[in-house]
């Protein structure tokens, strides 16, 4: 296992407690009617997100899916300006023209949110290409869903990344649903021997143990900075919410969600494991939580009283020019 | 008869042809919902539960869920339907064409002629179009002057829950493959709908309302629109003929023509982008053939050509609506030969 | 091993045979500027189409690929009417109007070649889900390129099929190029590891060797005619000819094509099997090379001599109404 | 400057954009060819020898073959074109849009508006289109009024082999997703094209003829035969312009209407599918904007709408010729107001 420093360690809760404290919030805005739209909450797959995006540097590439604040966080994105965005607003992190399933910052690294379920593991095959092309030594992740692990676009992309041998990571999230489809029923044989069965190594990991996803990810991504092609890593995760806001979930089984948030909590498990460890103290942990609970209500706050876009606004973005 | 939601009418129309017709089968993803999971069962009925009871109706080998693998499933339903099945596939919004277009354009559409009339292709595509849910740029477009514009697709926007139920029961007996367009937003929308299963032919509009002054051709969403406008203008002495095409491929244009000769002004109104939509064709066959009749320039109202955007405030911005239709009328009425 | 009736390898001979001069003498017709269009032959892969086909019955259903002409000889196609659809004629197959790349006749189950690499693999899925919710007790075979094994549509279909348990089996025929290119680049892990990952069983057998292929089409046939799902055959075979009619085929090995067709000759093959093992003679078999000579010989007379389509054909079978 | 091929035009401009930008790279299928394979390298450049050359110059680094699997590397040109790159990613045919057109119209077209104007995706897209080869129903078609229709996207249609060169080196360098359409039927046309790069602005329409009878739009390789039209009719009388828009994303209108204000007679020649293509775009544009000026009605030049037939004869009838535009012509000059 790699030893992370007490600051990756710091900055790993961080980030995991504010994608939670941000999709709960989230939760609760969209039930009171505040935000419009499709909002699909990641709460619970924090580990994920985090334990991959910690391994990666700021030139590395991620694209992502309809659920996507999670990985935007994770990949270091304004959590303020994703908030405004959500709410629709002109100084959102996208001007408020793409709302939650459009986020994007490139400036991060972060290729955008896809309303197109399968839409990111061929940019992030892209993405690897410039990479390569242009010798900057970065990597490009693609998280892709059990569902979005079905598409054609994803499973060609497995391909061409093995044959163009590039540094590209599929990490497939397998929320147990693709809406309310399982993907015990969805996913004919399984997600590492679809790896192998193009020529790349493939790996299934508990998604909700930082620890893991962190392991596998650094492996896979020295791989990748090595010049020894793409990888698979298959996570098993909980979904805590619906698969979007509104759904009354009467296809879980009964009990589901509790056990997911009893026995499956990404956040949980880091703590514990850290502070038995000695790694971190529970008041620094707290102090955390406090931080970024102050964080997500300025963000509401101030996503409550910012301007929407303008008129104007309308017709511009269509083009460079225009 | 009774009053009955566009989703009711959509339903009852696929469940009273899967009674007829044991060739009928309905599939898409979560068309019924929950397989292979702990809890209920036809958990959803479809996204938004246009499908919903007809699984426990017909049972899982009839109302069939499916993988996210749209050309898959969508080619299975075309196959299907050039081997003795009549389905009704579900391409959840009409914005994910993109991954699986070459089963409708290059397979289902031109079976027939390519293969010198021996195949027969009675596959109907259900999707959902149009903005107004806030959902952004991918799940807000219209989209069917792309279908349209491809020979041997047939294209149906109904405006109405009457509408609704008689034309899908005319697309599933229809032998060729069509294209049925939901708008998200006339889901609830209610009329008395008759219970009895009828049909309304492809290729005959509706005209909603008849007047002499201007001819309004409306699709979809926009027929109610324009009749509201009609009825608005007509208190005032501007009387409006409003023409719901039905289908865009076939159109009625004996209908529109018949129309246009009278009144010599023509709006068309599209919720679709404007550049090659409907209301360019429409406009231009109208100009092409009624030419002697005009009175005044046709005009288009259709969004900008843009993006769909996520913020309320530009999505109403960009959406055509009574006042954009409105202000063309008047213009077209007002003006001076 | 299956053993075939002397009555089926009588026409196992007469099929294979038959798309050999078929394929050689479309090639000459062409060169001799009688054939307009795109034109892919076949020759070489013989075993592949009737290797399967002979274990198919009539309502079984087939899909094919842009080099389709020995799939539809070995599905029953009428022979002449298909060289009248090659050269364009009105009373070829498809009237003219489809041509090589479009030849099909869903009366014997055969639904079509196809300019669309990648097209086939769903519509079988919905033959095979046809004869399922039917209950006619039929199958459905795919016949996939090496390069057509790439595409989505096709690796959707694997899933698809397995998720559905459909009657379906892929055959994919690895004739070593799509194009130029070679499929030991293109394809990365295995086509039976793919088969394998989306939860089917798959076999790679020596494509030139029919007794092989009726073996394992035979078994794949029966698994998916039990309702026990699909299944994948992956064939090596030799092309012949180049990629179309036209291309010069550079990058081909030095000698490769001699070779081809000194060493992987499934006709030669099947000749020495059957009169090494007394199940046919020289003579009878000769007989058959007669009488196929003289069919195509025949077929090419009257694809000459057949009038074009007409006017009025250009407007008609768009829809069922005109 | 000398004579050039349609092909060596479209050659040379990649060769050029690549010597001065190391950013731009070139992938398709096959178009250097032999990948992996026994013999030669660079086998084919394309199916139609349209990118010879280049890998030999550029490595295989920079001039990449591909798997089939148009999602996956059409999708991966636009992700690279996200990512610093400047990708020239070839469709073989725009036929096979069907499978990979999500990437196109929904991530490419997309990105810049949906992200708020912070991505730039400059992309371009290299496609084959139009009937003439006998190459049947799903080799034949031209589909451009497909990516006309979609906001975000840059279509052009080059006409000549200076168009080509001039356009296409533009494209490469325009910061948006441009789809560049080359007609099979004109990779052997030759003119005389500079040696050294040029660029042709997106926008600015090319006047070919003027005369103040009839105005004629006609796109890629109608244009020629516009021409050809137009100086026959001169002869006896009937002065026409012609205007190639070269790009009708954007579109020239402003070329469009001042013709059409003078000559008031209008021609749309589109090799198109008839419905909601670019010939009732602009016939609809200009009864919009210029109706005033109508002396007759407008005329499209189109083929029927049905599927591209494989038979030369039916496909001989079947593609808009000379004949017809020159039909079209006479007609709306003839006609009396
Ligand atoms: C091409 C496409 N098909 C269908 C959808 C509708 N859709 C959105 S999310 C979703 C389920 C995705 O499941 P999965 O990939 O497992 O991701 P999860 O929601 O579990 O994170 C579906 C079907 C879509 N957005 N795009
Ligand atoms: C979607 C699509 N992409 C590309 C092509 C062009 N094309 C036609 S055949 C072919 C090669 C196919 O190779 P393979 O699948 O191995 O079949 P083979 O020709 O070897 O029989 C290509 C690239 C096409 N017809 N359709
Ligand atoms: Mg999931
Ligand atoms: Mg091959």
């Amino acid at each position: 296992m790699l030893q992370l420093s007490r600051d990756q360690l710091i900055l790993a809760y961080t980030r995991m407690r504010t994608i939670r404290v941000f999709e709960e919030r989230v939760h609760a805005e969209f039930g009171g009617g505040a935000i419009p739209g499709f909002v699909h909450l990641y709460a619970g797959e924090e580990a994920s997100a985090v334990g991959v995006c910690l391994n990666l540097e700021m030139k590395d590439k991620i694209a992502s899916t309809h659920r996507g604040h999670g990985h935007c966080i994770a990949k270091g994105c304004d959590v303020k300006a994703m908030m405004k965005e959500i709410y629709g607003r002109r100084d959102g992190l996208c001007g408020g023209k793409g709302g939650s399933m459009h986020i994007a910052d490139l400036s991060k690294g972060m290729m955008g949110a896809n309303g197109i379920v399968g839409g990111g593991p061929p940019l992030v095959c892209g993405a690897a290409l410039a990479a390569k092309t242009l010798k900057t030594g970065a990597v490009a992740v693609a998280f892709v869903g059990d569902g979005g692990s079905n598409q054609g676009t994803t499973l060609e992309s497995y391909n061409l990344a093995r044959v163009w041998n590039l540094p590209a990571i599929f990490v497939v999230e397998d929320n147990g649903y693709a809406e309310t489809t399982a993907s015990a029923w969805s996913v004919g044989g399984s997600q590492v021997k679809r790896a192998e069965a193009f020529g790349m190594p493939g790996v299934t990991v508990e998604g909700e143990d930082f620890f893991a996803v962190s392991d596998a990810a650094e492996e896979a991504i020295r791989r990748a900075r090595d010049g020894n092609g793409p990888s698979l890593i298959h996570l098993t995760l909980p979904r805590y919410f619906g698969h979007f806001e509104g759904d009354a979930m009467t296809y879980r089984g009964e009990g589901e969600i509790d056990s997911l948030r009893r026995d499956r909590d990404c956040l949980k498990g880091f703590r514990t494991r850290v502070t038995e460890t000695g790694l971190l103290e529970e008041g620094q942990l707290d102090g955390i939580d406090g931080e970024v609970a102050a964080l997500i209500d300025e963000a509401v706050e101030e996503a409550r009283r910012a301007p929407p876009p303008r008129r104007d606004d309308l017709l511009t973005d269509v083009y460079v020019s225009y | 008869m009774s009053k009955k939601s566009f989703r009711a009418a959509v339903n009852e129309a696929l469940a009273q042809e899967m009674r007829r017709d044991p060739t009928v089968i309905v599939m898409g993803e979560d068309n019924a919902g929950g397989m292979g999971a702990p809890g209920a069962d036809d958990a959803w009925g479809g996204v938004l539960g246009v499908t919903k009871g007809l699984m426990p109706e017909f049972g899982r080998e009839r109302v069939l869920d499916t993988p996210i693998s749209e050309s898959a499933f969508i080619g299975a339903a075309v196959g299907a339907a050039a081997c003795g099945l009549r389905p009704v596939a579900e391409l959840m919004f009409v914005d994910f064409l993109g991954v699986c277009f070459d089963q409708i354009f290059n397979q289902a559409a031109k079976f027939r002629y390519m293969f010198g009339g021996k195949a027969t292709t009675p596959v109907v595509i259900r999707t959902m179009y149009g903005a107004g849910l806030r959902a952004a740029s991918q799940h807000s477009q219209c989209l069917y002057p792309i279908f349209t514009h491809i020979p041997g697709l047939k294209v149906v926007i109904p405006s109405s829950p009457y509408e609704a139920k008689g034309l899908l029961i005319e697309a599933i007996r229809d032998d060729d493959p069509v294209i049925f367009f939901e708008h998200k937003l006339l889901y609830d929308e209610e009329e008395e709908v008759p219970d009895e299963p009828y049909r309304i032919p492809f290729g005959e509009a509706n005209v909603t309302r008849e007047g002499g002054d201007v001819t309004i051709v409306a699709l979809g969403r926009m027929v109610k629109l324009a009749g509201e406008v009609a009825d608005k203008l007509l208190k005032e002495g501007i009387a409006a003929t409003v023409i719901d095409p039905r289908t865009t491929s076939p159109l009625d244009t004996a209908s529109i023509l018949d129309s246009v000769r009278e009144t010599g002004r023509l709006v068309v109104v599209d919720e679709a982008s404007p550049r090659c939509n409907l209301a360019t064709d429409i406009a231009a066959f109208a100009t092409e053939n009624a030419f002697g009749a005009l009175k005044a320039p046709i005009r288009m109202v259709s969004p900008p050509h843009t993006p769909v955007p996520f913020a309320p405030e530009l999505e109403d911005l960009y959406m055509p609506g009574a006042k954009e239709i409105e202000a063309a009328v008047r213009a077209v009425a007002d003006y001076a030969h």
